[in-house]
């Protein structure tokens, strides 16, 4: 039996199941806290126009992993009390399910929100993943203008 | 020396692999130097729009690589 | 039998009950929307440096009600594609359970992050709802200095 | 000209009822007439912060009231 290599490894960060929001607001929630943003970027039917049947994710899983913890590591320093937990999903994603979840627990609801838009702006920057979009006729790989691959049977 | 290049999305597609192993460079060898090197070798490269990751790390091209370096080619990340 | 007024009526943003986020999620997702932004208020076991063992939460539930479904219209109307769905708690908010939940789905992140703040932020300020500290020496009502009423068994 | 008055939060606790039902006042009444009447009758407001709602709305002093108005005494308001 051949194992792929991201099966292998446990990553804090990276899933290839659906993403549960309320495991990780479990992991930031706290008496101390009065506040807990939540972001997740959702799966959506229509690219610039074109209709998408599925999302599918690909990601550098060991260099991602090891960024995604950075920009956690860095929000915590930078907005005292906050608590971060975050999940980007790899693999097909339907329509409608979230492909990334950011969660800030804080004192106060001014940290927590600019802490979960600082966390989830970083991440789209700077974590190694992918996103291929698969159309009808087609898939292409988001801001890779020349990735169109005709659908084979198509 | 040696190196393992990692390819990714579009840029593993259009290379048919998600790996180069690389085997008996001649040291030093720059970032930059690999650069040229690779596409010299895959043209379709120079099409591509891409930054090198070292050992996990983006780098400059003027940065030495060691023996058993893991490189990687990035395109245009769009992960969220 | 006695029916307390809150229990003839049905209303659509106030619950005597924990708040089911998942429940507020599902009405406002949307295959068109790429990004949820949620906020939940948390009940924080300390106050101004005093430490609060429950929280209490007493509405004017018409008034309330209606107040909320306008901030959620008006929030709509503003951010377009924005869908918004809001549930306060009343009667007794346990430490760490979600006193007000705010969920906004939305085409992109940016309309998601300020529809969100901006609905709690005038939720807080509009709707007629009131906080009950509960103390170990007894009660107060949040932003009425005069309102600490000892324990009577204390 | 009838009216209920509707205490919440720390003003209901102060007067010891959720509502004081107001019975034959003499029209027309403005909220800034009914807000003197009441301080005079129960003194404690007089030191408390609050607002007044009319059917539900917040209101200003020179509103007129009508016969069976909700009136609400609003105290600093602290949702969330």
């Amino acid at each position: 039996m051949t194992v792929a290599p991201d099966a292998r490894k446990q990553w804090h960060h990276l899933t290839r199941a659906p993403i549960d929001v309320g495991a990780l607001t479990a992991q930031v929630a706290d008496v101390e806290a009065g506040a807990i943003c939540t972001f997740l970027g959702t799966a959506r039917r229509h690219s610039e126009g074109k209709e998408v049947n599925l999302l599918r994710y690909e990601a550098y899983p060991e260099m991602a992993d090891r960024v995604i913890a950075e920009i956690v590591a860095a929000a915590q320093a930078r907005f005292a009390g906050a608590k971060v937990a975050v999940m980007h999903r790899l693999g097909d994603c339907p329509l409608g399910e979230a492909s990334v979840a950011v969660v800030v627990a804080a004192p106060h609801r001014g940290e927590a929100f600019a802490a979960c838009r600082e966390v989830i702006d970083t991440l789209k920057t700077k974590a190694p993943i992918w996103k291929q979009e698969e159309f009808r006729d087609g898939t292409a790989w988001v801001g890779d203008p020349g990735s169109f691959q005709p659908r084979r049977d198509a | 020396m040696n190196l393992r290049v990692l390819l990714f999305a579009g840029i593993a597609e259009r290379a048919g692999t998600r790996e180069w192993p690389l085997l008996d460079l001649e040291a030093p060898l720059t970032v930059g130097a690999l650069v040229q090197r690779l596409e010299r070798d895959h043209p379709f490269l120079r099409s591509v729009p891409y930054v090198v990751a070292r050992n996990q790390a983006v780098v400059r091209a003027d940065e030495v690589l060691s023996d058993g370096d893991e490189v990687a080619l990035l395109p245009p990340l769009s992960g969220g």
